[in-house]
This record gives structure tokens, C-alpha cells and sequence, in this order.
């Protein structure tokens, strides 16, 4: 742990001289921005924040910062982020993934982080579609679309990750756009700060499998009501809007899981007792 | 299969063992026959006299018929004996569930309650001792315990069986109300009393039983005695090793080794989190390893199996975990109360890609103790995820042991202390442990990742980077010290009995049986299965002949030891799957044949 | 591992292949390497050549550098060869990048475009060949690529580049142009007559070469050719054995085999359906086929970790199905685009408890066709999952070949037609298969289920029950019939080449110069990997020593011969992980080696 | 496919011979014999249902009917019926867990078969508690419950299955309690009958580890509006209901996934075209 949080930092502190594999243009490079310039606001030395990922383009993203990192394995990066950040309490711990890694494979993990609310913060960068294997559906995706795998659309509605989280009992949930760097730092930094897990849906465009996501640009419009803390509200708001409302949409105050650590640890030989007969 | 085929039949032709005597307490549902065995076990303990008791019940979750099967003795014992001496029966109403179980001979008694027509026994009506256990020609006695219980107001059967098991063994009076005094005396005077007043009908029945089975004190009376199952002996040696996180989702039988850690680790300043599945418990571990906080999980076939993709991560990461794995019937949902051994080849082999990891088995119950401490140990010092392969038996066994021997190592992670320029997680070093910062530690920032990566940690695909890794990684493994732990190796003889885990007790009580016998053996029992530490394996057995003894079907053992390239000559290989153990008695006939063909 | 460690260079020590030329197109970020390596092949098709291409692309998803690699050839070839012929680069900037996978020699010319200083070429500035691949001693011919494409309107370097290479191997304009026609007229009339152009000028450059390497006419040029990948030939193998059902859960690079599958199922009528994991997309096909429709599904080395929980349950259950996992680099996320036999072990051994289960592999690229209709014959016919182990190398190669042999069989599932008394699914049969109701068959209802169970499909914890179904399960596969399916062996000699699945291309041909250097060996190539038939091995491989040749960091292929008791002479084992193939020419000088030793 | 469908059947011609090894007084036994009325009710033949179900003691219950079953492994049970009624739409598929195998492993499966909306009806026997391994916590476990594994309690908030279901798109949604065999009978029927995916959450008391849940049946009472179609104003009454209100809650008519089957198959002959060169 580092004394040094007083020392003034840049966003390029936070960036390791790695030069991302993305497609020139890809959404996911402002989410690296935005996530560096969160950071620096922060001031939180980088030592002291893990990154943690699954697979997939956007999951590429711990290795560009030069804070800890994790790349693990598809669909659970908030588990082990999880079980970091129950371990080390000390550390700012930010889980980022995809919409197939998040909402697709790693679905169960999603519902129970939110249910557990442990102080982490859950990014999604949402571009619609698998990415990093060319080109499927993701849960996020809508039903016409075509592609190879789903010949003509899979006529399945998409969900709504958003309601998800608050039927499972996230503490902050808010929507943000990659294409607005600044604002995606802000919308971070309130969820880095707030109690709990909290949650945010990047909305990150695709430019090669989803090249009409261009049009998100001009979509995206600041939620028109303040954050609620009722989640039954916040939620109804979710499910009827038009998907492109971006800020903070619910802020909540439900118990926080930390580890119930005891102030006072016993020797472990103070176990044996119990088998003495 | 030859006699295989029924163990119960054979095992009956072995003779009776002069320092312990087995004993089977059976009841229908509510009977209370698993009450009355931990008790009996309890007051042996207090004598100072060793033993084991192992459970059987039916699919039924409550209300179904129950057995507590015992062996006490003037000696550690670390597995059940070939036969009973006797079965103490609160009512015979579903007892031949168990004849598969309890193999008797014409020596055996079966007490119990025969029930009477029409009448409101406990055995409801007229159940005398089944057929599949009369037949072994045991001598049948019958005690009318419901009668005797009620004329104790609040007396309950079986606490007249308990009386009558502990005066077949030779506890006294003295003993018995200790006991009751000690277990009892919460509920209040009466129910003291009650129990006494039962308990000592049932030692007055004992003194009119054809024969008795008593025991002498043992050779250190006074000796500590813990009652422990490998379960807690497990969680018991995890945080002794050092482990101050674990994360649970629950399987039967590795359960109790998580509601052991829960209270315990949060006594010593550690913590359990309850997972939703165990693809999210193993990569909670691997986070909290990560983060520098030993980590264990525990889980049983099903549950190892979708662990398999972490593990892989672990490997290729270089993360300390624990995974332990009590073992159950398999495959797939299998027989999840029983035990067997065949999760040996999934914990060797069962990762994709080149993935070696550290594979150990306790080899008894105290054992647990010692063989996780020492897997904490090897996980930690080589940044290396290890299985432990314990079993139903192993963990649901409650043994009566002199404390066993813990674990103490100067346990040590090699990690970062402070900055150096050009940090590479993943260096290839002399040792092959690369030095692993933590997070906090400043300058230390890397990414941990399951890609092929370069010493630096970022992703690579060249055939350079993917062999330097995969050497190092194996490397690590072999070429640590291990000392003599890997295996313990007793005795000598031109024949090698060659077995792993929880069938050690057995094969280490016929090894004695047949050096008795002037028939010695050699007994080599593997404690690190992987890696396989082949030639010093190869050199203990020499020019021995091998008989391999496993609890699979297929061989898992015989196979994963061949596949190393040993035993090139003709091994013999006395195996078979669950429900039903091997007994020391048919690994001693097994040598005695091939002795003779 | 000597000079494995550099087979580039090694395989740099053997001469030219005269039946064929390899060809490497290279080019960085859009530069068009993959679609002019794709016309070529077309255009060699069309002739009646018979090749095969692989690509190697960077991590980018997208605008990253790109290689093609190219064989063709007059006669049918099954790998790429030792060296290559020449290289054609439409830039060098990040040919580096590719130099372990590029073998060259004197031999050999470097063809391309080494840019110029300071100006707009799209080399940007100036890029000469490396010296990683310089310093091979091939012929650097600078061909201004750009400057060429430059002169015709609308040009493009990789249509200079494609003239240039079909020059290189002696098509022809009319051929070239014939193609050109095909694959660009959709993209209107100005467009074909720019490729043309541009074409023609690369054809002009390639008559100014030093040398070239014209491919004579095949024996059979009007035989029926194939572009097919492995992973499109799995896929249709699989319809044509009667799959009708497909879950998908996308993973590189098993992704096409699925993607193949969408349109094809929809067409027969049939339905591809896409899971949200892997544990959804196994249980999926398991309900799929529980309901009689034979199904499929395809990954690689994660998923199929995913997959083995469920896998066990197939076995227990004994639901037929088939899972493809096209193996890549591993252990974890390992190297996803490139090719390793490292998942033998979870495929063979990855299962808790004794599972056994059918592991096939295929041998090329066209026998995928066979080997997963075969697949579907034998899961269906034995009630049993098969897994089918293909790699990126036979799943993502290009090759040009006669059309593959389906697999024909007149596969039938043994179901119950009508209602029989006392229905018990898994009765134990004289064949071992137990007859199968299908729900709809009125009197068949019964409860599929992985825990231990009766003959009734109850469950059981019965001694007897277990060892009877378990007995049953490994008999059914041991006594089912594989004819001479199970391996290819051809030749005769002192030596066997022992080989699985994808290698067998590169060992075959090794055998076929070993003969023609007087030196024969034996060639066995193992279709079937579990079971084993480790007897009938044992015959074909009789007293000849054994070469085991593997694509894995730890021997896996070999540990699991040996596992059976099979070659306990002395072996010996060339093996190496990915990403680098083994090339014919290692095999054949291991054997000289041997044979001079 | 059978004709039979006029016979008149008895809730015992759904039941096998088995004896269930549930505990005396377990509310699953209940939950049986409301399928068993049902299916009689409903007049399917028992060879054209099947019953699919995990691993629990809930999950017991396939064997228990005259049916076809499969007790799969613990928390596939949904995939497992997916696969079955995409292959086999002619069968009527019910899938029955507990709330362990469904909320907490089975979890991610639980939101893709909502969202995927195929014709099949998923009853979730919810004692929360993990029966089977003696008493663990689940998801719908209140916080404080005290067991060997979370002494003192898990500190975690139960989640809402059904909120969770009407978020990633369920098509019928209802709360029935096993101590009501009749009206259980009746929700099941109509969740069957209503196309798509029906989820039924059935309180099923568990007697051995909740004995506590004898209140439940002073607890219960029925929903006091009819059902909505409208999932946002559905959402928002469960958030806020006492959990105790049975009856059908949601009707949706969300599109609902069938395998586009090709009326007029072609020859396999025909997929070898695309390779000719
Ligand atoms: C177990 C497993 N299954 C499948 C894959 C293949 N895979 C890698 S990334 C990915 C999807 C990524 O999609 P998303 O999370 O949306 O990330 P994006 O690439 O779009 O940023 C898949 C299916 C894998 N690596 N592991
Ligand atoms: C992969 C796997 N993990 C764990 C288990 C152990 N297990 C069996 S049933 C069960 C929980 C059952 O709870 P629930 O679904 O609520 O059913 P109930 O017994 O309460 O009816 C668990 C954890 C298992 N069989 N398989
Ligand atoms: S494929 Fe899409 S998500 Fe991936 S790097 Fe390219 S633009 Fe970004
Ligand atoms: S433990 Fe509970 S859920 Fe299981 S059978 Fe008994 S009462 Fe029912
Ligand atoms: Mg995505
Ligand atoms: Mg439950």
C-alpha cells in the first residue's frame, strides 16, 4: 500500500507503453482513456488499482494500464475480481469486460456480483456482438441482426443488462458512451467512489463487425431525470426508455459485503481444541 | 472378478483381528443408531483406545435407516477390518440395505430387537435379522430393547444399544456415565438419568451374551487422543498451512471441509465467501491468490470437473491455489456417499493443453492434517495450483488418532519486496520461480494471463516464448525438493505393494499381516502423485514384483504409473470401483496367491 | 532438443520437393496477402493442381499483418512442406514478424517491394526483406509493386503480387484472367479490367525473375476438385451422418465448424441453435439427442474443459453425441490461432470417475468428412459421446483436393419401437447396448440419469449395479466393431512411424522419401484414440522400434500408449508444442538419425 | 406421437411406482401430485411429456412420474430442455428445479431460456435452502438464516427470481405454493398452455432445514390484482409485494423462438455444391 496518493498524476500514468491490437477506431480505445483519466483524477497510485478482465477485444484492455491486471479466462472475471477484492480490501478493484463475456457466458456471475454488492465497480463495454471471434450475437444484440451463425437475425429479444443488475441488487447503475471520454471518466469515477457494486454499460462501438454502430453518436442524449434511489423506479424508467440515455440511472444504499474480519485473530492452535476428547 | 465379486463373502474366511474389535449399529429411520455410535467411539476415546467409525444411510435425506459401522482397538487403526464381531440392531427393519456392508462369519453375533407381531415395537412388527446377514451362520440373540427402554421413563432404545455395545466391548459403568454426564448433562437432569438407567439395562444384557469382545487398555492409556474426520483434518492443516481465504460452494462429501473453515477461518482472521457455482469459487481463489492470500476451495467430482478451465488458468498464470477434491462414486452424479479413487486421471490429466500442476493425496485421516499443510506449502513456494485427492472415506471417517502431525514449513512465497527496474513477472529464473509482485507493490505492475505470454507477461505466440514457459512450468515442478514426503515406504520384501491415498491404511494392516506371517512386503504409498517422482519410484521398487491396488474400475493408477513408463514387467493389479473398500484381508490373499502360483 | 529448436533452419538443410512449390504472400495491415494466397489457390484448383493453404495473421482482429502460405502441387499433399520456394511480399514492414514460420534457403527468392524512402508507397518507407530472412542466402528480387500497381487506374499491389506469383508457379494470363473474370466480375467491368491489368504486369515481372518454378500438368488434370477447409468438411461429414442438431458457442477456431453448420442444418431441416456457454451448448445437444435427433456441437480446449462435467453425463446416461474440438495451442487461453495435439489428455482422461467414451481424430483435412460421419456412427450406434479431435491446422487450412470419401453407414440407434413389458433402459444386453425409448414411444418412459443406477434407469448405490453398468459401458465400446478403421497403416520396415490425427500428413510423407531414399518404415496414423486397440496395435507395430511423432510439449500421445502397457521397448518420441508444425523433413532425418545411431 | 389424447387420464396415471426419498412432510410431495392433477387435467399422454431437473432434492422428481425424465447434473436442467423441445417441439417440456440448482448454478441458463423464449415452462421448487447437501444458504435465503456455512448469516439480500425473469423476458410469470395442490395444478396448467417460456416459482416448504416454513401456509395469500401484460409494471409490483402473493402474475405474448424448420427439406447431396471449384 502507497503513501503516495497526494502526488498529482496523469492520465498517461495509468497507461502501460503497450499499443493496443484494436481496429483503428474501435470504441474500446476511449474507454481507455476515459478509464486513465478516471484514474488520474483519482489519484490512486496505479499500484493500488487491479484491473480485471475476461476474453474478448475489450477484455484486452488490463495490459494497456499500468495498474495490476488480470486476464483471465471467459465469462468469470468477476469472480475472481470478487475474490481480490474481498481478500485485499485495501485495493480499488475494477472489473471490465464484454457483452458476451459479461452478459453471454459469464451471465451467472453478473446476477450473484450484483447480489453480493462487494465494494467493486463493473464495467461493460457493450458494442453488440462478439468481437474478438468475428462477428456472433451477443445477448445485447438485436434480433435481426444477420450473420453467419444466425442466418437472418436470431428472433431473440435482447435484455436488458441494466434492469438485470437492479433486480439483482447492484448499488449504482449508470450508462455511459465511449465516444464521450469525459464523460465516461466522470460516470467511472461516481462508480469507483460509490459503496458496493456498481455497474456501468459502455456502450462502445464495433467499427468492423458493427459498422452502423457510427450512428450511436448522434443517438446517445443525457438521461432526462436525476438518479433515482428507488430500484423498482429505476428500473421501469430502464425498460421503457429507448436504450440511449446516458449518466447515472440509480444510486442505491443497500448493505455493502465486506469480509467479516475479526479485530482480534486467534492463534491458529486454538483450533485443535475442538478434536481434544 | 473371481471373489471380488463378493467381498463380504471372502473377507469373512479372514481370521479375527486380536487388537480391535468392529462392531455395526444399525436402526431404521429416527432410530438413533448414529448417535449411539459416536457415542461409543467417544467413550473408547476416553479410554485411550483408538478407532474409526464410517457412516452408511440410505438416499433419504432424514427418516431413512442408518448404520454406524466401528472398529476400535488397542492400536491406530486407518481402516475398517475384514469383518464384524458383531451387529447390535435397534430394530432389523431395513438391515439388509447393509449386508453388502457387513461381512460376517460364524463367529459374529447379531443382537438386536426381533420386534413382535402386531405390537407397537420399534420395529413396528415382527423383523428379525435378515437372511442376507444369518446366513454367514453368525449367532442370533435376541434382545428385546424397545421392552427394556420402556420401563425407563424416558428411556429410549438406543440407549440400551449402547449399554449393550459398550459392555460386548468392556467399558464399564464408570465410563458410560462420564460420558452421559458430559453429552447429556445439557438437557437436564432427567434426561441424565433417563439415559443412565437405559444405558445400564443394556450393559446388564451384555453380561448374558454368548460372547464378549473386550478390550484391553491400550499400550499408552494416557496417551491425547483427538476424534477427527479427514474433513476437518483438511480444513485443520489448510490454515495451518497458511490459507486465510477460501470459497465454497457445497458437495456432498467435501462439505464439512467448508463449514469447518467457515467458523475457523473467521476465528484466525481469514474468510470464506459462499460461491454461486465452482466456476465462480476457483477464480475467486485464484483473485485472492493473486492478491497474495492463500486460497482453498473444496469440492467433489462434479464440481472438479467444472474447475478444470481455472485450473488451466492457474497453471498458465502461475497462481497458488488449493483444490481439494474428496473424492466420490463416479462417473457423472455417481454414488456422491461412497467413496472410490477414480478422479485420478481428471486431477493428473484432465486440463486441455500442457498443464502440469501438483497432485497430492493424504494418505489417513490424521494425514489430511499433514498433506494439506504440505500442499498449501507447494502450491505457495512453486506459484503453482494444487489438487488433493482426498475420498468420502478419508473425509467423512471420524477417526480416533493420537494428534496428528502437522504440517511446518518456512512456507514462503517468492515475491517482489520492493521496485526493480524492468519487472518481468514471468523471468525465466534458476529455479524456475519467477518472482510474483503483489499488488501494491509499486513498480511491480504486470497483467496475469492465461494467453501464451513473453517474461514480461504480455501476450505472445512465438514458439520461443510457448516453450521457455512450458519448460519452465514443468521444470518448477520437477525439479523441486521434495524430500522423502512424496511416498512413504515401509519395510521389505521381493513384492512391491503399490497403492496411493486412503487405501493406505489397508494395504500398510496387510503388510503387516503378511511380515507376521513371514511373508514380508514392501509397502510404497504415494503421497505426491504429480508430479510423478519416477525414478525414485523406480528405484524403491528395484526388481520387486508390483501389485498395484487402486479403488477405480479401470486401473486409473495402474495406467497413470505405466504411462510414466514403469512397470515394465508383469504387475498385478487387484482393483475395483465403489461403493464396497478394499479390505486389508483381500490385498494379504492377493500376495498370498500369487506367493503360491 | 537440438536442432528442433530452430526448425526453420533445419528444415532449410532439406532439398526442394519436386511435386510441389510453396509459396509465403506477406503483407501488413489491409494490404490483401489472404485474398491474393485465396485466388491463387483457385486459380492452381482450376488447373487440376491439388495444394493447400494456411494463414497466419497477427492478434489483431482487424488491419493487422497477414501471411499465406501455399503448397501446390501434382500430386494430393496432406501438409506444408519443409522450405519455402519463394516468398512474394506486397510490403516487408512487418514480415519479421513471420520469419519463424518461413523456412528458406539458397534456393529460395525474396520477391517484393522494399519501398522507398520517405515516399507514399504503401511500404510507407523504406522495408527491405529482414535479415531473419535474409540471412537464409535466398535471392532478393526488389519488384516495385507499387509503383506498378500505380500505373493502371484503380490497381492494386496484391493483384500485381497475385501476376507475379502465378507467373512464379507457370499459369498463364488465360487462367488468370478466367479467375479474375469469376471472382470480380460482380464488382462491374472497370473493376476486372484494373485486376487484369495489374495481373498482366505482375505476369511480366515474374518472366524477369532469376528463376521460377513452374508446376507441370497433374497426372489426372480434369479430376474433380475441393476447396475445403477441415472445419467446412467436419461439418458436412457430420450432416451426412445424420446430425441434426447443433449448439454453438463461437471459440477460435472451431467457430467455421459451426458457422458451416447455421445455413447447412437450415437447409436439410435441420437447426443450429446458440447457447449462451458452453455448459448450456453440451446440455443442449444431450436433450437434442435424449429426444432421438443425433446432434452435435464444436470447440476447442477451453470450452471443452467447460464441456466435461456434462460429457461424464452423456456416458452415464448413455445419450449419443458428438463434440468437435478443433485443438489449438494450449494450456488455458494459450495461442488461439495456431495448431496443438495438446488436448489428447482431456479428451482421453478428462472425465471424473471411469468414463470411458469414444475420442476419434482425423487424419487430413478430407478425411474430417469421414472421421466425424464415422463419429455419428459410432456415437449413435454405441449410445456413447465421441469426441473428434481436429486442430486449427486441419480445420483452418485451405486444401485443394479430389473430393473426400463420405463416411457411409447404415447408422441406426437401437431404440425401442413398441411398447415391451418391464421396460429397463439400461438393461444389460449381450452386445451391451441397451435398447433406447424415445419419448413419443408410449411404454418406454423411463428417467435418464447420471447417478449410479439399476438396469430400471433408478437410481442405485448398489456394489452390483455400479459394476454392472460400468462393466457394461466399457465393454460396448472394447467389443464394437471398428474394422480397419480404427488406424491407417501402409508400409512395411524395421521402423513405425506412430502418429495421431493431423500429423499424419507430414509423417506420411516422410515414409513416402524414406522409401524412395531405400530407408522404408511402417506408417500408423491412429483414427481411432479411444478406445485403443491396443492388441491390434500391438500386431501392426509387432518388434519394430517405434518413432512416436507428436505435436505436444509432454509426450501426451506417447504417456497414453504407454498407459496401455503398449511400447515397452525403447520408443523414441519426437514431439513439439505449437505454434511451429513438424515438418516431413524433421520426421524423415529422425529416422535417418536413428538408423545411424 | 400418440392419438390417446380424448382418453380420460388420473393424476395417478402420471405417477410411477417409485417411492419419493423426500422427507416426511417435505412440500415437494405436494408439488408432485399438483403435476400429476395437471397433467391428468391437461389429458397429454405421459410418453409425449418429459420432466427434466438437475441435481437436488427437489430435482428428485422426474423419476417420481409416469413420464419421461432426465435428472441431469446440478443446474443444467434448462439447457438440457431447451435442446430437447427445439429438437422435439411435439413434446410437452416442463423443467423443474430447486432454487439452488436454478438461482445460483443454474443461473445463466435461467436468463438465456427467458430471453430466449422457447415454448417451455420451468417450475423452480423454492424452499430456499440447499436441501440436498443439508442446509446451505441459496439465493432466496434471508440474510440473517444461520447455518454451519454462513454463521451469523450471509449478510446478503435474496434476489427476486421473478423480477429477474420478467427482465430477461419470461412470457408468463407466477408464484404458486406447494401446500395448495389445486390452485398449483391450475397455475401449472396455464403456464403450460401459454406459448413460450412459463416460469412458476413454487414456495415448497422444507420441513428438515426450515421448519420455520410451516408459516408459510398462514403467509400465502392470493395476488390481490389480476395478472398485467405489461413486464415494467409487472417488475415493479413484485419488487414491492411481500413475496407471499400467489396466483399468475405476468401474460406476456413475446415472440416466441421455434426452430425455423425448412417445410421442404433438401437432399444432403445438395451441401456438397459450395465446394466444387
Ligand atoms: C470458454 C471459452 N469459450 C469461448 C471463447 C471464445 N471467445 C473469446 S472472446 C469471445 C466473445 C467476446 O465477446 P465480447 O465479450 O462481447 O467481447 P468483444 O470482443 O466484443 O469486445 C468468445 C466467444 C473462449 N475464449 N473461451
Ligand atoms: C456441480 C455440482 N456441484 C454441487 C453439487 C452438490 N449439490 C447437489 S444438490 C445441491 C443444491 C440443491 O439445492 P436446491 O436446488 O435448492 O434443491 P433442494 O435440495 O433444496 O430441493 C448441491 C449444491 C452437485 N451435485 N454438483
Ligand atoms: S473487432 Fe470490433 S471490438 Fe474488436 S477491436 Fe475491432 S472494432 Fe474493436
Ligand atoms: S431435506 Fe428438505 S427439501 Fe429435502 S426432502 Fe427433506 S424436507 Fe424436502
Ligand atoms: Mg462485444
Ligand atoms: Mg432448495
Amino acid at each position: 500500500m502507497n503513501e503516495q496518493a497526494t502526488i498529482k498524476r496523469k492520465a498517461s500514468d495509468y497507461k502501460s507503453e503497450v499499443k493496443p491490437v484494436w481496429c483503428p477506431g474501435c470504441g474500446d480505445y476511449h474507454v481507455l482513456l476515459a478509464l486513465t483519466r478516471m484514474l488520474a483524477a483519482s489519484g490512486t497510485p496505479p499500484e493500488d488499482v487491479a484491473v480485471i478482465s475476461g476474453i474478448g477485444c475489450s477484455s484486452r484492455i488490463p495490459a494497456y494500464t499500468n495498474c495490476y491486471g488480470f486476464h483471465g479466462v471467459h465469462g468469470r472475471a468477476l469472480a475472481l475480481g470478487t475474490g481480490l477484492k474481498i481478500a485485499r480490501p485495501d485495493l480499488t478493484v475494477l472489473v471490465m469486460s464484454g457483452d458476451g463475456d459479461g452478459f453471454s457466458i459469464g451471465g451467472n456471475h453478473f446476477l450473484h456480483a450484483c447480489r453480493r454488492n462487494v465494494d467493486l465497480t463493473y464495467v461493460v463495454m457493450d458494442n453488440q456482438v462478439y468481437g474478438m471471434t468475428k462477428g456472433q450475437p451477443s445477448p445485447t444484440t438485436d434480433p435481426e441482426w444477420d450473420s453467419a451463425l444466425a442466418p437472418g437475425g436470431t428472433g431473440i429479444r435482447p435484455f436488458h443488462p441494466l434492469v438485470i443488475a437492479l433486480a439483482s441488487g447492484a448499488n449504482f447503475v449508470a450508462r455511459a458512451f465511449s465516444g464521450q471520454p469525459n464523460e465516461t471518466a466522470r460516470i467511472l469515477h461516481e462508480a469507483v467512489m460509490h459503496p458496493g457494486f456498481s455497474f456501468v454499460q459502455v456502450l462502445s462501438p464495433c467499427v468492423t463487425f458493427r459498422p452502423e454502430q457510427a450512428e450511436w453518436k448522434s443517438q446517445v442524449h443525457p438521461a432526462p431525470v436525476e438518479p433515482t434511489d428507488d430500484p423498482a423506479r429505476a428500473a421501469r424508467r430502464i425498460m421503457t426508455d429507448d436504450g440511449f440515455n446516458i449518466g447515472i440511472l440509480y444510486r442505491g444504499d443497500r448493505p455493502v459485503l465486506t469480509a467479516r474480519a475479526t479485530r482480534d485473530p486467534a492463534p491458529v492452535e486454538t483450533l485443535e481444541r475442538s478434536f481434544a476428547t | 472378478m473371481g471373489r471380488q465379486d463378493d467381498p463380504a463373502a471372502f473377507a469373512a474366511t479372514r481370521g479375527r483381528d486380536e487388537d480391535s474389535v468392529s462392531l455395526a449399529i444399525l436402526g431404521s429411520g429416527g432410530a438413533g443408531a448414529l448417535t449411539t455410535g459416536g457415542l461409543l467411539l467417544e467413550a473408547a476415546a476416553r479410554r485411550g483406545l483408538y478407532g474409526m467409525m464410517t457412516r452408511s444411510v440410505g438416499p433419504q435425506i432424514r427418516g431413512g435407516e442408518a448404520a454406524a459401522f466401528l472398529r476400535l482397538a488397542t492400536r491406530p487403526v486407518e481402516c475398517m477390518a475384514d469383518r464384524f464381531d458383531a451387529v447390535v440392531a435397534i430394530d432389523w427393519r431395513r438391515a439388509d440395505r447393509f449386508a453388502d456392508e457387513i461381512a460376517l462369519d460364524a463367529g459374529s453375533l447379531l443382537i438386536g430387537d426381533p420386534g413382535k407381531p402386531g405390537e407397537g415395537t420399534r420395529a413396528g412388527t415382527e423383523a428379525p435379522p435378515p437372511p442376507a446377514l444369518t446366513r454367514s451362520g453368525a449367532a442370533v440373540v435376541n434382545v428385546a430393547l424397545s421392552d427394556l427402554a420402556a420401563t425407563v421413563p424416558g428411556g429410549r432404545e438406543n440407549m440400551v444399544a449402547l449399554g449393550l455395545a459398550a459392555g460386548l466391548i468392556g467399558l464399564t459403568a464408570e465410563e458410560l456415565d462420564g460420558l452421559i454426564e458430559r453429552r447429556i448433562g445439557p438437557k437436564g437432569a432427567d434426561a441424565v438419568a433417563a439415559s443412565r438407567a437405559a444405558c445400564a439395562l443394556g450393559l446388564d444384557e451384555a453380561g448374558k451374551l454368548p460372547r464378549r469382545f473386550p478390550l484391553p487398555l491400550p499400550a499408552d492409556p494416557r496417551g491425547q487422543r483427538w476424534r477427527i474426520t479427514g474433513n476437518e483434518a483438511t480444513g485443520l492443516g489448510a490454515v495451518e498451512g497458511g490459507v486465510r481465504f477460501a470459497a465454497a460452494y457445497p458437495i456432498t462429501p467435501a462439505t464439512e471441509v467448508l463449514e469447518w473453515l467457515a467458523p475457523a477461518l473467521r476465528k484466525v482472521g481469514g474468510v470464506l465467501v459462499q460461491a454461486e457455482d465452482e466456476l465462480a469459487s476457483i477464480n475467486m481463489i485464484i483473485g485472492a491468490s493473486f492478491g497474495g492470500v492463500p486460497a482453498i476451495t473444496a469440492t467433489s467430482g462434479p464440481g472438479l470437473a467444472l474447475m478444470i478451465e481455472s485450473l488451466g488458468l492457474a497453471v498458465a498464470s502461475e497462481v497458488p491455489i488449493v483444490v481439494v477434491d474428496v473424492m466420490r462414486g463416479g462417473p457423472s452424479t455417481g454414488i456422491p456417499t461412497k467413496s472410490e479413487q477414480s478422479d485420478l486421471n481428471i486431477a493428473t490429466l484432465g486440463c486441455h493443453g500442457d498443464a502440469p500442476h501438483l497432485v497430492l493425496a493424504p494418505l489417513s485421516v490424521g494425514d489430511c492434517r499433514f498433506t494439506a499443510g504440505w500442499a498449501v506449502h507447494l502450491a505457495e513456494t512453486l506459484q503453482c495450483p494444487a489438487v488433493l485427492l482426498s475420498d468420502q472415506f478419508l473425509g467423512q471417517s471420524s477417526a480416533v488418532i493420537a494428534p496428528p502431525d502437522p504440517a511446518v514449513f518456512a512456507t514462503q512465497r517468492k515475491t517482489l519486496p520492493r521496485t526493480i527496474e524492468g519487472y518481468r513477472r514471468y523471468e525465466l529464473t534458476q529455479d524456475c520461480i519467477s518472482p510474483m509482485a503483489l499488488p501494491g507493490t509499486a513498480g511491480g505492475q504486470y497483467t496475469a494471463d492465461g494467453l501464451t505470454h513473453a517474461e514480461s507477461g504480455l501476450p505472445s505466440s512465438k514458439a520461443g516464448d510457448h516453450r521457455n514457459q512450458l519448460d519452465k512450468r514443468q521444470r518448477k515442478l520437477l525439479e523441486a525438493e521434495y524430500g522423502s514426503l512424496w511416498a512413504e515406504v515401509e519395510g521389505e520384501g521381493d513384492t512391491v505393494l503399490l497403492c496411493w491415498g486412503s487405501l493406505t491404511g489397508a494395504a500398510r494392516e496387510a503388510a503387516a499381516r503378511l511380515a507376521a506371517a513371514g511373508r514380508p512386503v514392501r509397502l510404497v504409498a504415494l503421497r505426491l502423485i504429480a508430479p510423478l517422482k519416477a525414478e525414485a519410484l523406480a528405484e524403491v521398487i528395484g526388481d520387486r514384483r508390483v501389485l498395484v491396488v487402486e479403488q477405480t474400475h479401470s486401473g486409473q493408477f495402474l495406467n497413470y504409473l505405466r504411462s510414466a513408463g514403469l512397470l515394465a514387467g508383469a504387475p498385478r493389479s487387484l482393483r475395483r470401483p465403489g461403493p464396497l473398500p478394499i479390505r486389508p484381508g483381500e490385498i494379504e490373499a492377493a500376495v498370498m496367491e500369487w506367493s503360491q502360483s
